[in-house]
């Protein structure tokens, strides 16, 4: 299987986007699930990497879609990371 | 035609989305979540994910019209800066029969509450605090329906 | 300050009756009954009980301002001829948290569909037809409480 | 014990008024209870005596309060019959 290199926007929000810094970023990544991508993204720096070590505490989203880590990323476009939401 | 949605920053009217809401139905259920003065908080602040925001809530109010045969539905949700007393958000739901009409308000309000894509922070006298955690509550509810 | 009951023929402005409800309160609840085309029905004939009427409501709103630890109540019903399409009643609740503001007004419900002295008559094109019967359902709905 | 003999305003509603053909009526009674009111009324005229006839199907109020067939009269100054209330 050839590794496929894709451009990723990555979106942070409420105290993710705090921590990391920035509301999104465009990565390039051959990450196969949000697994991988996640493990990518914290190797980036130790922001990244103490805000994503507890991903029982993170939700994530594929193309605007709630997902969980075992998603693929095939032909995504847009992954995003956040807090349990508190609507309503 | 199908529910209507609005996610917007500035304040709404609930008089006049309500006007006309459930014309022709036997029941109409309304629930507005408002901004409470707890511990000295001045405001809200809420964050959301444009463009996921607007679509979840739409799937979901499809979903709610659906499962409880409603005859309309609708679904308002600020963002941004909320100050003390005023309303957050509001559901309205219509149906040919009560029972109905309460359960989807229910269901779109245990659903809103952790599954759609907003994060609350408070804000007091002496500045912002910090992000308001989920509760596990709001989680557990979503297994009732 | 009691809850707040209106019995009354006229048709009632739930957005001004509305207006300032449930203030400092996080949640509130409305549900409005509306008279349903049904069967080419034309309208609705209530009857009620002067006197009894407003202080069993008023009874019962206290009640549920007590039980669910409310911070407002209303309620308002019509007697009378009542066209389609118009409201026959509508309860409103205040409380700090949903779960409590949603109960209540599921319980004022229960209540009033079998509690409460009014009769419904159904007036069709050919004129008035028979007393609508109650429903067991709405007399079990009751051991909900 | 004495017979105490007072006069109660009944009250009809709905069908019962309809039926028994006048809204209200002041009888002067000894009944103990509204069992025996009702026994009383029933054996006015063929109208009272329809109308009551399947009390399973009526509600009662004393006083404006709702109440059973073995309520007591004793002060009652108005007893109201009707069909099951149908509101909301």
């Amino acid at each position: 299987m050839t590794m496929q290199v894709a451009a990723i926007d990555v979106l942070y929000f409420a105290w993710l986007r705090e921590r990391i810094g920035v509301p999104r970023e465009r990565v390039e990544t051959s990450a196969a699930t949000v697994r991988d991508l996640v493990a990518e993204l914290a190797g980036r720096d130790d922001w990244h990497a103490a805000a994503l070590s507890d991903m029982d505490a993170v939700r994530v989203a594929v193309d605007q879609r709630l997902a969980d880590m075992d998603a693929p990323l095939a032909g995504a476009r847009e992954v995003a990371f956040f807090p349990p939401m508190t609507g309503g | 035609m199908g529910p209507r949605v609005i996610v917007q920053d500035a304040p709404f009217d609930a008089a006049s989305l309500l006007d006309g809401f459930g014309a022709g139905a036997g029941a109409v259920v309304t629930f507005s979540g408002l901004v409470r003065a707890d511990d000295g908080l001045v405001a809200l602040e809420i964050e959301h994910y444009p463009g996921m925001t607007e679509a979840a809530l739409s799937d979901h109010a499809r979903n709610a019209v659906e499962r409880f045969a409603l005859t309309d539905a609708l679904v308002v949700h600020r963002f941004g800066r909320i100050e003390v007393g005023a309303a957050i958000m509001m559901v309205a739901t219509a149906a040919p029969h009560r029972r109905a009409a309460f359960e989807a308000a229910d269901f779109l309000m245990d659903w809103l509450k952790s599954r759609a894509p907003f994060w609350k922070r408070e804000i007091g006298a002496e500045g912002p605090r910090g992000w308001v955690a989920a509760k596990d509550a709001d989680e557990a509810a979503l297994t009732r329906w």
